[in-house]
């Protein structure tokens, strides 16, 4: 093909790189490697992950369910992972009709009534809602509760950091665990946006309807953030609770922990202010013939058109892992994800009674929860749960201390499905002998 | 209407309605264990729970839930399907090891929030991983955090904002405008913004390289706070003053971003730390092979010189003899981008992409790549208008000049394609490029298809002087033909409503 | 054309070559580690070593073997995308929970002359699996060993012959016919022929049931060795008179054997063993939802009675408290009929089907077979003819006797189906009926599609009328027409050839 | 649905079984599993299966070789492992054309002119080699190598036993390990067969070349027998021998060893002879359009047709195995197939040498092996190779004595492209010091 194209060789292809700039030496990576090494390699490492093998109930934002085996077989499709965005909506259908079913999936839990396609991940979804909220009242103003995932805050205060938005953070309440009540009481006409996570970091469930009211009082958006997507399930859904923008993380809805990622951000708010969603969306859309199909479709909104006044910078979005969300939603199903739910909150409560009832042990805070409580131990936490998981092969939880220094001896017990009775009661016994 | 069409053929293709359509009350398609705790009454007060029994949602059975997902994928083009030549978006080969390695269960069952001292292995592919990005780019300073090239720049353009302010202090607020070139992403100005800066743009030479002298014009006013470029630019061309372009940067007080998504280009070649870039991010979805999953996920490694590296992204990895540990104690670092690690099964594709090609592997990947746009390019040219002179690296641009004559457009030769069997390049971007057709073949594809590619161009060429209508009503062989996406976006239906 | 084709439409589709004609000297699709013991000179001499240089086996990369079996794969109709009618084929959905099974490490990476004492989960699967056959037939003494149902019949019919060659000696040799149904399956005989049968056929009543009196005078002749009778039989009717036709050939002296192969009519609800039969063979990949591959693989299980037992292929597999073994030890076997234990992978998959079902969901899944057979018996009896009075099982056989005055035949209506995006159902089996076509939903459907399908038949019978070419010409929207199979036998390639 | 078709109740669609035959009991199987636990029941199963787990140096018709992973992704395609055979050629293209491919591969492999679509395995095509030449030559006694696989050699006595024909062992040279000589002195004008398997059931490489000669000059015909496929990537082929049939063992291509199937039997021989070949046969043709497609031919040889009058009574056969092999043989292709050859040879060759070595091992045969050879153990081989798995995680080969009681200190080594030459070392190791 060199000589087709009057080269000499391969050298020559680069004849536009000013020589200086070119690199004369073979790269300092390693030399290849065949399957069978590769294989044998990263088998090794995996085994070198302890916490993959072990019992566990760390939640925390993200979430040990029961993936459907058909889950991963569809997104194994060579039609699906190896198609890139559907811009060609005559040859990407496939992808096309299952974004419109996973917007309409999103909807119908969330209680909105439009969704995009989806965000990086609930972070950066919580943060656009904040982005969007400002956008939408044009006030620079965001209080949020000190009770949301502390990472969430995090890259939130990133986010905003150049925005002229301003962040303020209320406390929780002490004994209860929750934070509504103050973020009721700080809104104020200046205010954007009103943020609460429920069930909150602490697992502890917030009176979302109550904020909404405080916050359409005042003429601010109330935006609410989820990390447990199953709670769904079984909790009042934020739009019938009177959310403005709801984000929520997807990773509950068949995808697996992945030390993190690719999960899924959701993104849901109102008819109204559908032209100010970050991200694409996809619309029903006829061929001159009247055939249904689908289409991306507001584009105008995006920064391949809209460019530094776009609503949102974000191209490359999650589809494959929203796929995975779909195609468990579908799945599970009405009665399925009703069921999946109920288990969480019923085996959490049969936890939490029993730790309660260890020798040593209390729980902090009253307020009602789904499937997370948080339990104070007669010590540190994070030596406590080391020690489970090195002598008992138990993951017991996540020490707060790793982010709020104030609560050495505290931290987060999450419950689901997939722990079955008999891991329960190691944990309790484990927690009662160490 | 076949003519030369040799890559495809009309056959039955399955219908399929909406899963909601489908829903029949009763039916179900999952099977949990029987709850093995005694049910208790919960705590949750009646007006936290929800009341609509999920109404609107689903019911359907297993068998059922696979005919609609087998059904509606056969919808789908897909690089196993054949090449993809959609210029800036490297659509190259996925390999289905990648996909085994990242379904190891010791990495796909491990918990973000898990200690290190539980985590080493999956914290050594992050630190190995980072390495190979370094010595690729030049750049030593690496975060894997960011989800996407969007959301890389954005990183990289708020490191430049922290150093810039670190450095400047309060006069750092007189330091606002970012350059970016015309021929830029959109997301480049996106995230320009993101990080609160306000946007001038570069002109672009006949050349269809960076102006040199308006740059300097630019950097004049003592405002620039740097300059975003893509090289090789988004034509497809290597700037070859990109060491001066850097200098009158940064003598201007400026920094430079470098837009990474066409690295494909280089790897193995040449290397942005060389060139005096100071922040570059890469799209491991396209140069490092991890799928494009329909739209996502990605992932958008910033990579930094040395000095920027402080203001990375929390938590860096740290290496102390052969422990690996994460460190949060940062204090000039911009913050978190993204909750936990970023889009870590997307690091253990790449991985596993750069040690199964090995550094010779990725060097060849490089030439190959360049050498089936070079030779795309010249079977184009002469059919179609070429609008820069200078030689292609790994995508070439052309434009329908000769054909809009017959008013014939980008958009109809794009869709026309289609009935040929190919996905359509990437149309009207850049947009500085009137008609623009901007191919980029990637190595994944042999001389063989190349050449069904460049004949049905060559035909589509003919057919728009011989029969206009036939390439203006394309595609006529899809199972639906061209949307009124106009009236979709006017009314627009964007879920299913029962 | 389209008239009433709601299933599907017209799509492209992929072209693709042969293997060989994609080739390219020098191109590898593969790499192993190098080489990691020092080269030596073999002791093999240079005549036995292959000098071809294996000339003609491909040479292509990765990913031109990915698109190419990619683009093969999509010229299929399969399970997985709709309905598969096939009378007698039970094509069912295929889990993929079972088929994660069979691929767990400590299954699929087990050699089969592995130590008892290591392979012992291993072999409790089969003696598992084999409870479940043994309760579902009635029938005792199971072995797994066959590969598929013609193999199992020959291993039952084997049986019968060491049976009788032991109860009668000498004399055994007067008994040498095995009577089989003219309704029966080709491989009934031919199994017959294998175990030196020879064999005489039975009608069949104007009801579509075995001849009693026809049997009675088969039997009087004292040659009889047995009777092969498959029930519900291939006319989807069950055999009422089975306990009295058992009855006669046991008083004959022979012994019965069933075609298990309609078991899915069954399972649950009636046992062989309680009929009166002897031996019968079960299609795993038909009753047990095993994948049908392409044509397989399969596993038919061998079932007998308690007498019969010694007489089962070794090695038998034996449950000594809670160890299992093999017991090669068993004088009286037939011997072996394949190397090893069978096709294991299909009995993991065949277990996690029973116990994913539990005992209520087997006899469901039975019930909906039935429902849904009789649900489009009435549906097609208005427009074909329905050659059988009695309501059937699992299946139901029609002829194109009223369409075939229009010069329509039951060939031409299966093309024509597939137009309507069915795939065809069996079609001239059973050979007594005149232009069969035998219709199997099987449980895996649900009624939409039912409708669907009994639409596309009335949509086609009234074509047959109106526009008999259009149905004698279909397919008319597939990648290729009717192919000249006369020729192809006549002058057959059977291969490609450099 | 029940309505629609007049009936009142379930039980009712079974009124045409005679009450007496109703089973009116549930079933005694267990009640259903959800996914979650039946997995974790066969999980725990699978860890029962030691010899899974261990580096393996077993062979004997069943091997262990480097599997590409997109084999398994291939026939994972639900257009192929869900599709039935090929009735309908219209919408079966995809399996016909990998079919033709397949029998191609096949006769370039065994240097043979046509190939059939496959048999159960290689064992049952030998038997049905057999039977052919039966019919072929009219002649009904069959001479076999008592050095061919033992279970080979049972199951071509089971088919055979009914057929009228007479099987003939002929026993195998003790120095050598080789049986040609004795076969080629045994053939007579009676033989409709001469059967001899190389390499042998011992590894020993026979003289093919020679019983062909011997086998044409009395008019029977030459059955070679292949149980490791990836020899004939180093090995004349059997067509070049002279051989009239050829049967082997497909499993070396592509396809796992779970526990001894479903693997694939090759089945391949002489054009004159392609009407008397049992099982299926895809052939090339054309549509009215003269489009290439691929369509099941010669049928009236087969069961459906010809009934007891058929060539075989095979029917469902091992498709989706002849796919992975298909796979295989293309993904590794020429140079591929002939590197793993090689390897397994010179690897094999690395540890017969070491062993030999070894104080109390001896190797009894001389003749030269490809990649598995006969091991004489100071004392009774089982025990050795039982040690070796327990102490050492070893599976060091098999024990002849499993199918010789005359031979209880000899075991059979088989080595491969996937054993390290760590793995070998720690076997030799073993050896010495257990
Ligand atoms: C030149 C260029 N820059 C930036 C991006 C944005 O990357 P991502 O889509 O991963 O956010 C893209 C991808 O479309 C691109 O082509
Ligand atoms: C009634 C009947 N008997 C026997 C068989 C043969 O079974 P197999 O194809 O598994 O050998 C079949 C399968 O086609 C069948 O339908």
């Amino acid at each position: 093909m060199l000589e087709a194209i009057g080269l000499g060789s391969a050298a020559e292809l680069f004849d536009s790189i000013p020589q200086d700039l070119r690199l004369e030496r073979p790269l300092n990576t390693p030399a290849a490697l065949s399957e069978i090494e590769l294989l044998e390699w990263f088998e090794q490492l995996g085994t070198r992950n302890a916490g993959a093998r072990r019992a566990s109930f760390m939640g925390g934002g993200a979430y040990s369910h029961y993936i459907p085996t058909i889950v991963d077989h569809i997104i194994s499709r060579s039609e699906f992972f190896t198609s890139y965005t559907p811009y060609q909506p005559e040859i990407t259908q496939g992808t096309l009709q299952a974004i419109f079913e996973f917007q309409t999936l999103v909807c119908q839990l969330t209680g909105m009534e439009v969704a995009n396609a989806s965000m990086y991940d609930g972070s950066t979804a919580l943060a656009e809602a904040v982005l969007m909220a400002e956008r939408v009242t044009r006030r620079s103003k965001a209080i949020a509760s000190s009770a949301a995932h502390p990472q969430y805050l995090e890259v939130v205060r990133t986010y905003v950091q150049h925005a002229g938005i301003h962040l303020d953070l209320v406390p929780f309440d002490e004994k209860t665990g929750q934070s509504w009540k103050a973020l009721a009481e700080a809104v104020d006409d200046s205010t954007a946006a009103l943020v609460v996570q429920s069930p909150n970091f602490f697992g502890c469930i917030e009176d979302v309807a109550a904020l909404a009211d405080a916050a359409h009082a005042k003429g601010a958006l109330l935006v609410v953030c989820i990390t447990e997507a199953m709670s769904m399930g079984l909790l009042k859904s934020p739009g019938a609770c009177g959310a403005d923008i709801v984000v929520a993380e997807g990773q509950s809805f068949g995808v697996p922990l992945s030390f993190g990622g690719p999960y899924v951000g959701l993104f849901a708010t109102r008819e109204k202010y559908a032209r100010q969603i970050p991200g694409r969306l996809v619309g029903e859309a006829y061929d001159k013939k009247g055939h249904r199909g689908f289409v991306l479709t507001l584009a105008t909104r995006e920064q391949h058109i809209r460019r530094e006044k776009a609503t949102s910078n974000i191209c490359t979005n999650e589809g494959l892992i929203a796929l995975a969300a779909t195609v468990y939603m579908e799945t599970m199903g009405r009665r399925g994800i009703q069921e999946a739910a109920h288990q969480c909150a019923q085996k959490a409560a049969y936890a939490r009674r029993a730790i309660a009832g260890l020798k040593g042990y209390s729980l902090p805070f009253t307020a009602p929860c789904f499937n997370e409580f948080v339990v104070r131990a007669p010590g540190k936490a994070a030596d406590l749960l080391s020690r489970l998981g090195k002598e008992k092969e138990i993951e017991g939880g996540i020490a707060l201390s790793k982010f709020m220094s104030d609560r050495p001896n505290d931290f987060l017990v999450c419950v689901t499905e997939v722990n079955s009775r008999a891991q329960i009661d190691a944990l309790i016994e484990g927690l009662r002998t160490i | 209407m076949t003519t030369g069409i040799t890559k495809v053929t009309s056959h039955i293709s399955p219908n399929e309605q909406l899963i909601f359509e489908r829903s029949q009350t009763g039916r179900i398609g999952y099977r949990l264990p029987a709850l093995d705790v005694d049910e208790v009454e919960l705590d949750i007060p009646a007006e936290f729970r929800r009341d609509d029994d999920l109404e609107g949602m689903p019911e359907v059975s297993e068998v059922d839930v696979i005919r609609h997902f087998i059904r509606m994928s056969t919808w789908n083009y897909s690089i196993d399907i054949g090449m993809y030549p959609l210029g800036s978006c490297t659509m190259k080969y996925n390999s289905r090891l990648n996909e085994r390695v990242a379904r190891i269960a010791g990495f796909a069952n491990l918990h973000p929030l898990t200690d290190d001292s539980d985590a080493q292995g999956a914290l050594e592919v992050i630190y190995e991983l980072q390495q190979h990005l370094a010595e690729i780019t030049g750049l030593p300073g690496i975060s894997l955090q960011p989800a996407a090239g969007a959301h890389g720049e954005m990183t990289g353009i708020m490191i430049i904002r922290a150093f810039l302010d670190t450095r400047d202090g309060a006069a750092a607020s007189h330091r606002r405008t970012m350059l970016i070139p015309d021929s830029a992403h959109g997301t480049n100005p996106a995230s320009a913004h993101l990080s609160g800066f306000s946007v001038k743009t570069i002109k672009s030479t006949s050349e269809g390289l960076t102006d040199l002298d308006h740059l300097r014009e630019l950097c004049s006013h003592g405002d620039v706070a740097g300059l975003m470029l893509t090289n090789p630019n988004t034509l497809g061309l290597f700037e070859r003053n990109i060491k001066e372009i850097c200098d009158i940067v940064h003598e201007a007080g400026g920094l430079v971003y470098m837009d990474g998504a066409n690295m494909n280009a280089l790897v193995g070649v040449s290397r942005p730390g060389d060139m005096g870039v100071d922040v570059i991010h890469l799209n491991l979805h396209k140069t490092f092979s991890t799928p494009h999953g329909g739209g996502g996920p990605g992932s958008g490694p910033c990579c930094c010189t040395k000095e920027l590296e402080r203001f990375l992204p929390v938590p860096r990895i740290v290496k102390t003899d052969s422990t690996f540990r994460l460190d949060y104690n940062q204090p000039q670092s911009i913050g978190r981008v993204k909750a936990f690690l970023g889009n870590y099964g997307m690091m253990l594709r790449a991985l596993s992409y750069t040690l199964t090609h090995g550094n010779d592997g990725l060097r060849e990947a490089t030439e190959a790549a360049v050498l089936n746009a070079r030779y795309v390019a010249a079977g184009l040219a002469e059919v179609y208008d070429k609008p820069f002179a200078g030689s292609p690296m790994h995508e070439v641009v052309f434009t329908d000049k000769r054909q809009s004559r017959k008013g014939v457009h980008t958009l109809d030769i794009a869709k026309r394609l289609i009935d040929y069997g190919f996905h359509p390049m990437t149309i009207y971007f850049p947009l500085i490029v009137q008609g623009a057709m901007l191919i980029e073949p990637t190595e994944s594809v042999g001389r063989q298809e190349l050449d069904q590619f460049v004949a049905a161009m060559k035909s589509i060429a003919s057919e728009a002087v011989e029969d206009p209508e036939l390439v203006l009503n394309a595609p006529h062989s899809t199972r639906i033909g061209r949307l009124d996406e106009a009236t979709a976006a006017r009314k627009p239906v964007l879920r299913w409503k029962p």
